[in-house]
């Protein structure tokens, strides 16, 4: 049954939180077929950084630990690279999957500091006010998102790079581009923000 | 009889003429042995020289072909001429292909191939088959569970008549209970409905099966064709005439109460499969506690299997079994919550299928030891894959994925003394073999128990070696061969199902099918007067010459099909259609009063002193006696490899080293033999004897002819045994080579020259 | 192809920035092998591999879905993207489009908003796979006027522009997931050498790399380390992502690990635009790398 | 039968390896005729590739050699080698057979002496090793070979070497003009014996076979390990021949997986448990890593699992591992997670083994049959046709349940060949 909030699990192998991943998940109905093999987390590129990797972390989300599930490090260490897509033997989506969680982390307040929630917040500004990303305001805004001193240190140490990227004639100095249609797209955004609302209300 | 009439026939082919003289094998042919008719060919195998042969046989010229020319492995079919016993040399492989061309040695080894062949010829005869007493073709199955039922369909449809005995008052067995079974048909998903009704419903229209319930057998004797079954239904004794019996007893649970340690007793929802399945064939899956509907479950599986201290092999279906009730469970019940909780998850085959089946339909599979089940149904459990103890508690319902126990002897019926079920045979967890190490890798041994009961013996046999079939291990009944595994140690008797070991439905029913075929093909191979595997369609058989019996005994109780029986006065009977002919009566007797038409201890010595001992020292003589079936095809191998062999060495095929009497032995020691190797296949826990024991028995033999070297004054090192299979071929120069030196090193024989 | 092949063209927020080199030399090099771009009308950002976070995965699918309205507004044709993360969110959102009819509906929906509809129809392909399955290797090896004789290239080919479409019946099986050969292919019909190089998919941190570079540097070090142990020249790519990554921390990890690399990391359309004789600066956006690609450019002068 | 087309009794048995040499030796000892067509130059199939079985470590060749001495000469048994169908018209009772010949060059005068062996220069790659070295353009297919008879590569038909070869041969046993052929036969049923093929080890990327020398598949280890193998059974890494100490195995190599063999091959575990014992055999030094899944030593097989489960120099590790890449010194390196421990590991070994999975042999596969969508053929529980599987063409089965399935399946052939018969065998 689905639920606003996820519901967390009384005791191990509650299966309350489980189903609502199942259902509410983009793939994660296919967390049901896993088998536990670990193709999946030893093929990650930084795995180490992971505390427990995607195999566990779906034996946890079965075990209804979501507060474990949710604070885990695992959804924010996912390069995006897919080679445990491709080679999941039961075909698990399994970085669609951890978008899909973390996305509900930073919706229940689980990730406020992870730099991958700041980034996006950064990024979809962008995408929301001009349409299109423009990468020196979007680092910006991650960079200030760890407040003014933070963000000046870390503007300072990448200023080689930002350099380096202007005289290449590959760091955009003018106004942002933008598309002309950026109105429309806060329209659909807003829509689509407005299903997926009403769809948690229903339930 | 015919007068033998034996034609040599030389074949120049393949190497033959390039490495010996023809001349001088025709000469010991002609001279030596004053044989009438010597042809040689250059291509003997050919058109041509097969053409010659039966043109000779036909013309009554000859009725001993004796082919010297490439080993008795190949061309077997070419060289056979109706009306004619056949008989080789092997001068290709074993001479042409292994020995230097034109050395003088070479020569002497062909010659002497060509005497053994010759001395074979002299003192054979062609064989008569066994034709006495009555004969039957209708076939016993014993048990009507899945596979009985399954048999005796089978063998009916085939046009053979059945006599089906139950020992309870309902046919159908186990399989009367599930409510449903495991899937066959692809997609493989879903449980399938049980169609066992069908199967009875078929059974008991068939003409051509008679179905006997609440009805035992009490004694069984005889063989194949010609067994005498005496049943027990009622009051009633009758005696059938059975030419072949398919056992199929099938299986029990493992008793739940030993299962203390997993919740078993603690509290009454804690269930066996078995209890679980009457649930759900009432469609009422409520806690015997309280009548609350169960809606929490947890499967235990491994509940018994796998355990060094219940059942030490996996039961095979528990997890199939749990998966298809799991799967149902959540069919009925949408709002469940079923946990399973495995070490190993095992859905071999397109069982995989359903085993996604089930993760998808909802089911979690736990992996982890559980360490105790309360009696309020808190499973304690180390979660493998979360790293950590867990508790599983608010379950409604436990259940005990309980293993199978074959069913290899029957349980006590009133009247009868339960006997002891005889020791396994082998110990399935000898260590492996591991290179540098004498002994063994140190394996932990499980605590010896007698996982099996002793209960009455399911046939009864009224055989010397009683009337238990044999056990294999962890009570499971003898099935030892990887590539026969139909053959049982009491011929014209096949097992299936469960109590050959752990297996569904499905896979009981095949093996029921082939049971039947085995049985089938027992009864026509009767009828006829041929052996059984593995010297299928021999007709040669064990005559004993009762005159000069001894009544030793010693040929009833080493025969490893229990063929022979013993008359009330002692003498050995022999149950021609029980033998598989591999001569370890032979073997056995001590005043060689057993033969067969075509092989006897007098042909083997005959051939042994056929082979001329030279008195030089530098040319000594070793005699390799190999099993046929395994060591002499190696040095084929090896012939084939070309590999260079020992010229000094005359090997002389036979049947099994079972046969082998230690008479010939003496013999060939008394003759000048500098030493004997015996070679045979492996023997012990992972033997490999087609006949069982063979070597094993040549090994025991040999051990007590220390004595008989001792009193002709030799050293022990001159008789020895090996163990060689058939992929020892590129071992066998060496081996040679290494005995060869032990025989320098210790000097020729001082009985030598007298011989 | 025997006359030009026309494709709806989606550049990303890359060709704008990071990667505009990447845009100049694809559409200098297309008309050559037979391609036409029409660019989809005031396209949007595809969310690219961040965005969903903090969108949400309906706002993320349908902002995708806008670009696709829009180019099925000019016509049927196929989707082009050199962008491997447009190329992934795209096609991925194409697919569900397609196929499930719960998506379908969702993303209309939202659409309305801006009174667009999309169901479906279009397919969205990946530049590579239309040079390997629309253009073939003969067309490319017939184009190429000045053969990069002697450049050692280390064709590295990245994630997203293979995995996890490359090998599916939607993304035209053009190529496998761990070792695809397409991108060796292209350097050795331009005339260079594709020297052996194993890290071909290894992964460069993505977005990780952007913002956390700490926790990746390794792993770009790793695919510097063996395009250097192979004595690579350039290496090449047709990732946005990985170019910059693998190009602008070289400084970083230099420092961080006491190397010394300074490889030009190249797109793949930068060398065809060379070989195919074009000019330096106009056609092959030389003057957009960051590390100059000395070889590349000398060979460019000889065709001059 | 008044009004019937002739029925025949005969049975068909396609594929000559371990199910279909049982279906044949079993179907003519119980008294019927049969045709045994394997498609290669001699029977044995799969088994006669095996060093040895599980769990008696004993060697294929043994049985084989029972079976060979059964069929030889055995007057109701024709075998056709080279042979394939190539058409089934018809129905049970009466099938109409097209089977296919290729030539073999090689005619039945040969008596396998060798001599166009000799005479031959070509090498060719050696299919029975899995070509994992080379033998002669002239060759016997094996030292066990049924019939003991050579073959002629086509690569040399039509070269000055193949006449050389022809003029080697005292017995005039080579002909060169030998051209494909076809012939029909009438049978009863038809039992369908097919086999299967390794999975391709390069279909499996990440593991690297094919790129990395030193990552071969559990079928070629079997060859490494036989005495008769490239390395006369010495079990030495192919790069540079270096002493195979330190060895892992991958199992389900393809198996259990969606994106390869979705079925589990049942057997691989237990060949890979084989091989865990040839190389402690040979090594006393030998240290083996097994990466598993789940171990499936189902039924009495537990036992052997037991035991090489007791050698403290086998390791076993619950974890797929997710890739190999080629590491210093021609050692190849296993990455992944051990997911009991969860600790990510990068483990280098002499040599790594992947157990892949059978699959079920492409074979021609009439309409009266029903596939799954695996290959398999699927069992008609109510016996109506005239075709039955067996062995592993019906699944993934060991030896010993291939030959179970192969003695089954020939009483339903004899079912279907008598059916309407009086009753049988009655005194």
């Amino acid at each position: 049954m689905s639920a606003a909030i996820a519901p967390a699990g009384g005791s191990k192998y509650d299966l309350s939180f489980a189903r609502w991943v199942y259902q509410n998940i983009d793939g994660g109905d296919r967390i049901s077929l896993c088998m536990q093999c670990g193709m999946c987390s030893g093929s990650c590129p930084i795995g180490t950084a992971m505390d427990h990797g995607p195999r566990k972390l779906f034996m946890l989300i079965r075990a209804g630990m979501k507060e474990a599930v949710l604070t885990s490090d695992t959804i924010w260490n996912c390069t995006q690279c897919y080679n445990c897509v491709v080679r999941c033997p039961r075909q698990i989506p399994v970085t669609n999957i951890l978008q899909g969680l973390a996305t509900v982390a930073v919706r229940e307040g689980y990730a406020p500091q992870q730099p991958t929630a700041k980034f996006s917040k950064a990024f979809w500004l962008s995408v929301k006010r001009f349409g299109r990303t423009d990468e020196r305001l979007v680092t910006a805004l991650y960079y200030f998102s760890y407040g003014l001193k933070e963000g000046v240190r870390r503007g300072l140490d990448n200023l080689p790079i930002a350099w380096r990227m202007v005289k290449a004639k590959r760091m955009h100095l003018g106004l942002p581009h933008r598309a002309k249609g950026a109105a429309d797209l806060r329209a659909i955004i807003a829509k689509a923000e407005e299903i997926e609302a009403r769809e948690r209300a229903e339930g | 009889m015919q007068a033998k009439k034996a034609g040599v026939y030389l074949c120049g082919g393949c190497g033959i003429a390039e490495a010996v003289s023809l001349d001088a094998l025709e000469a010991v042919a002609v001279k030596e042995f004053k044989v009438a008719h010597c042809r040689r060919h250059e291509f003997l195998c050919g058109e041509d020289g097969v053409r010659a042969i039966r043109g000779d046989v036909a013309a009554g010229t000859v009725n001993q072909v004796v082919v010297a020319a490439c080993s008795p492995r190949v061309n077997a079919d070419r060289f056979q001429a109706e009306g004619a016993q056949v008989f080789r040399a092997n001068l290709r492989e074993q001479v042409a292909w292994t020995q230097p061309p034109g050395a003088e040695n070479t020569a002497i080894l062909a010659a002497d191939y060509l005497r053994i062949a010759i001395a074979e010829a002299q003192k054979s005869s062609p064989p008569t088959a066994h034709h006495e007493g009555p004969h039957s073709a209708r076939i016993l199955v014993v048990g009507a569970g899945i596979s009985g039922l399954t048999a005796a369909r089978a063998a009916a449809r085939a046009g053979y008549h059945v006599l089906l005995v139950e020992q309870s008052g309902e046919i159908g067995g186990h399989a009367r209970r599930w409510s449903k079974r495991m899937p066959q048909k692809p997609p493989y998903q879903a449980p399938q409905d049980n169609d066992i009704d069908r199967l009875i419903a078929m059974v008991e229209a068939d003409p051509r099966i008679e179905v006997r319930r609440n009805c035992r057998v009490v004694k069984t004797a005889g063989g194949p064709g010609q067994f005498t079954v005496t049943l027990r239904q009622d009051a009633d004794e009758p005696e059938c005439l059975i030419g072949a019996i398919v056992l199929a007893t099938g299986w029990r649970p493992y008793d739940p109460e030993k299962l203390g340690h997993l919740g078993y007793g603690a509290s009454p929802d804690v269930v066996t499969s078995l209890a679980l399945e009457d649930m759900l064939a009432a469609r009422s899956l409520k806690r015997k506690s309280d009548g609350r509907p169960a809606r929490t479950i947890a499967f235990v599986q491994c509940a018994g299997s796998r355990d060094p201290n219940h059942l030490p092999y996996c039961s095979s279906v528990c997890c199939g079994v749990s998966i298809k009730q799991a799967l149902q469970i959540r069919e009925a019940d949408p709002d469940s919550s079923v946990y399973v909780i495995y070490e190993e998850l095992r859905t071999p085959g397109v069982a995989e299928e359903f085993y996604r089946a089930a993760q998808r339909a909802g089911v979690i599979f736990i992996k982890g030891g559980v360490k105790r089940v309360g009696a309020d149904l808190t499973v304690t459990m180390d979660d493998a894959l979360l790293g950590e103890e867990i508790a599983l508690a608010g379950l409604d319902l436990i259940v005990l994925a309980t293993g199978m126990v074959p069913n290899a002897a029957g349980i006590a019926g009133a009247g009868e003394e339960p006997s002891p079920l005889p020791e396994a045979d082998i110990d399935p967890l000898a260590p492996i073999a591991v290179a540098g190490c004498t002994g063994a890798v140190p394996a932990p041994r499980p605590p010896a128990t007698q996982i099996i009961v002793a209960g009455t013996p399911l046939l009864n046999l009224q055989y010397r070696q009683g009337p238990h079939l044999p056990i294999l291990a962890d009570g499971f009944a003898d099935s030892h061969f990887i590539c026969f595994p139909y053959e049982t140690r009491r011929s014209g008797i096949y097992t299936c199902g469960p109590l050959r070991r752990p297996m569904d439905m499905a896979e009981a029913a095949e093996d029921a099918t082939g049971a039947a075929l085995k049985a089938i093909q027992a009864i026509r191979n009767a009828a006829e007067g041929r052996g059984l595997h593995p010297r299928a369609g021999d007709l040669s058989y064990p005559k004993i010459g009762l005159n000069t019996c001894t009544k030793c005994r010693r040929c009833t109780v080493e025969c490893p099909f229990g063929a022979i029986d013993e008359t009330p006065d002692g003498f050995p009977i022999v149950n021609p259609t029980r033998c598989r002919r591999c001569g370890t009566c032979m073997g056995a007797c001590p005043v060689r009063t057993i033969s067969f038409d075509n092989y006897s201890v007098e042909m083997l010595t005959a051939m042994i002193k056929a082979v001329e001992i030279p008195e030089e020292d530098d040319k000594p003589r070793v005699l390799v006696l190999a099993c046929q079936s395994d060591a002499y095809p190696a040095f084929d191998m090896a012939g084939i490899a070309r590999s260079p062999m020992n010229a000094f060495v005359r090997t002389i095929a036979v049947r099994c080293l079972g046969s082998v009497n230690l008479l010939c032995i003496s013999e060939a020691l008394s003759c000048g033999y500098d030493g004997i190797l015996l070679m045979g296949c492996k023997s012990g826990d992972d033997y490999q004897c087609h006949f069982v024991k063979g070597s094993a028995i040549a090994q025991e033999r040999l051990s007590k002819v220390g004595e008989t070297l001792k009193s002709m004054a030799l050293e022990s090192e001159r008789v020895q045994s090996v163990e060689v299979s058939i992929a020892d071929g590129g071992r066998l120069p060496k081996i040679l080579d290494d005995y060869l030196a032990v025989i320098e090193r210790i000097g020729p024989s001082p009985l030598k020259g007298f011989g | 192809m025997s006359e030009a092949k026309k494709f709806t063209y989606y550049p990303g927020c890359s060709s704008q920035a990071s990667a505009v080199h990447l845009d100049q030399s694809l559409r200098a090099i297309a008309p050559r092998l037979g391609i036409e771009l029409e660019e989809i009308e005031d396209w949007n950002c595809c969310g690219a591999s961040v965005g969903f976070v903090e969108g949400g995965t309906l706002p993320q699918t349908a902002i995708s879905g806008r670009n696709l309205a829009k180019a099925r507004q000019q016509g049927t044709s196929d989707i082009l993207t050199p962008c491997a993360a447009c190329y992934l969110n795209t096609h991925g959102v194409n697919e569900k489009i397609k196929n499930d009819v719960r998506t379908r509906q969702r993303v209309n929906e939202a659409l309305e908003a801006a009174d667009l509809k999309y169901d479906g129809d279009l397919n969205v392909r990946h530049a590579c796979e239309v040079l390997v399955n629309e253009v073939g290797l003969d067309k490319i090896k017939e184009e190429v006027t000045n053969p990069l004789t002697g450049l050692k290239v280390a064709g590295y080919v990245g994630c997203q522009t293979v995995r996890p479409f490359a090998a599916t019946v939607s993304g035209g099986q053009y190529d496998s997931y761990d070792q695809p050969k397409f991108l060796d292919d292209f350097v050795a019909a331009c005339g260079a050498e594709a020297v052996p190089y194993d890290p071909k998919t290894s992964c460069c941190g993505g977005s990780v790399s952007v913002y956390s570079p700490d926790k990746t540097l390794h792993l770009i070090k790793s695919i510097l380390q063996a395009a250097a142990d192979a004595g690579a020249d350039v290496i090449a790519t047709p990732c946005p992502l990985c170019q910059q990554n693998v190009e602008m921390y070289q400084d970083a990890i230099n420092k961080k690990f006491g190397t010394s690399f300074d490889i030009p990391v190249v797109f793949y359309s930068q060398l065809m635009a060379v070989a195919f004789g074009m000019d330096a600066d106009k056609d092959a956006a030389l003057g957009h790398n960051m590390i100059e690609p000395v070889k590349l450019v000398e060979l460019a002068k000889k065709a001059t | 039968m008044v009004g019937q087309a002739a029925q025949s009794q005969t049975i068909l048995v396609v594929g000559g390896g371990i199910a279909g040499i049982t279906a044949a030796v079993e179907a003519a000892e119980t008294g019927y005729e049969v045709v045994l067509v394997e498609q290669g130059p001699s029977l044995g199939g799969r088994v006669a590739q095996l060093n040895r079985y599980f769990p008696k470590l004993c060697h294929p060749t043994c049985g084989l050699e029972i079976h060979y001495q059964r069929l030889r000469g055995h007057p109701k048994i024709k075998v056709f080698t080279l042979a394939t169908v190539a058409a089934v018209a018809g129905a049970r009772g009466r099938y109409r057979v097209t089977v296919a010949t290729s030539p073999r060059y090689v005619n039945a005068r040969c008596t396998a002496c060798g001599d166009c062996a000799r005479a031959s220069t070509t090498r060719v790659p050696n299919a029975f090793n899995y070509g994992l070295d080379t033998v002669p353009a002239a060759y016997l297919p094996h030292p066990m070979a049924y019939p003991m008879r050579y073959v002629l590569a086509p690569e040399v038909i039509g070269t000055p070497e193949a006449e050389a070869i022809r003029a080697a041969c005292k017995y005039g046993a080579i002909d060169l003009d030998e051209e494909p052929a076809t012939f029909e036969i009438v049978v009863g049923a038809i039992i369908w014996a097919t086999g299967w093929k390794p999975y391709a080890g390069e279909k499996l990327e990440s593991y690297g076979y094919g790129r990395i020398a030193n990552v071969i598949t559990n079928v070629e280890m079997e060859r490494l390990a036989a005495p008769g193998g490239p390395t006369q059974g010495r079990i030495l890494r192919p790069s540079d021949g270096k002493e195979a100490k330190r060895v892992a195995f991958l199992q389900c190599a393809g198996s259990r997986d969606y994106n390869h063999l979705p079925y589990c091959s049942r057997i691989c575990c237990l060949a890979s448990l084989k091989h865990a014992a040839y190389l402690r055999e040979q090594y006393a030094d030998a240290w083996i890593d097994i990466y598993y899944i789940d171990i499936r030593a189902h039924d009495k097989l537990e036992s052997f699992y037991r035991r090489i489960k007791a050698d403290p120099q086998v390791r076993f590790v619950k974890s797929k591992p997710a890739s190999i890449t080629a590491g210093d010194r021609g050692d190849p390196v296993v990455h992944g997670e051990d997911t009991l421990t969860r600790e990510l590991y990068d483990c280098a070994y002499d040599l790594v083994v992947l157990a892949t999975g059978m699959e079920p042999s492409a074979a021609l596969a009439p309409a009266e049959l029903t596939v799954d969508e695996y290959g398999f053929i699927v069992a008609d529980l109510h016996d109506s046709g005239g075709m039955f599987a067996a062995g592993v063409a019906a699944g993934p089965l060991d030896v010993s349940m291939s030959v179970q399935s192969a003695t089954a399946a020939v009483l339903k052939a004899i079912q279907a060949v008598s059916a309407g018969e009086a009753d049988a065998g009655q005194a």
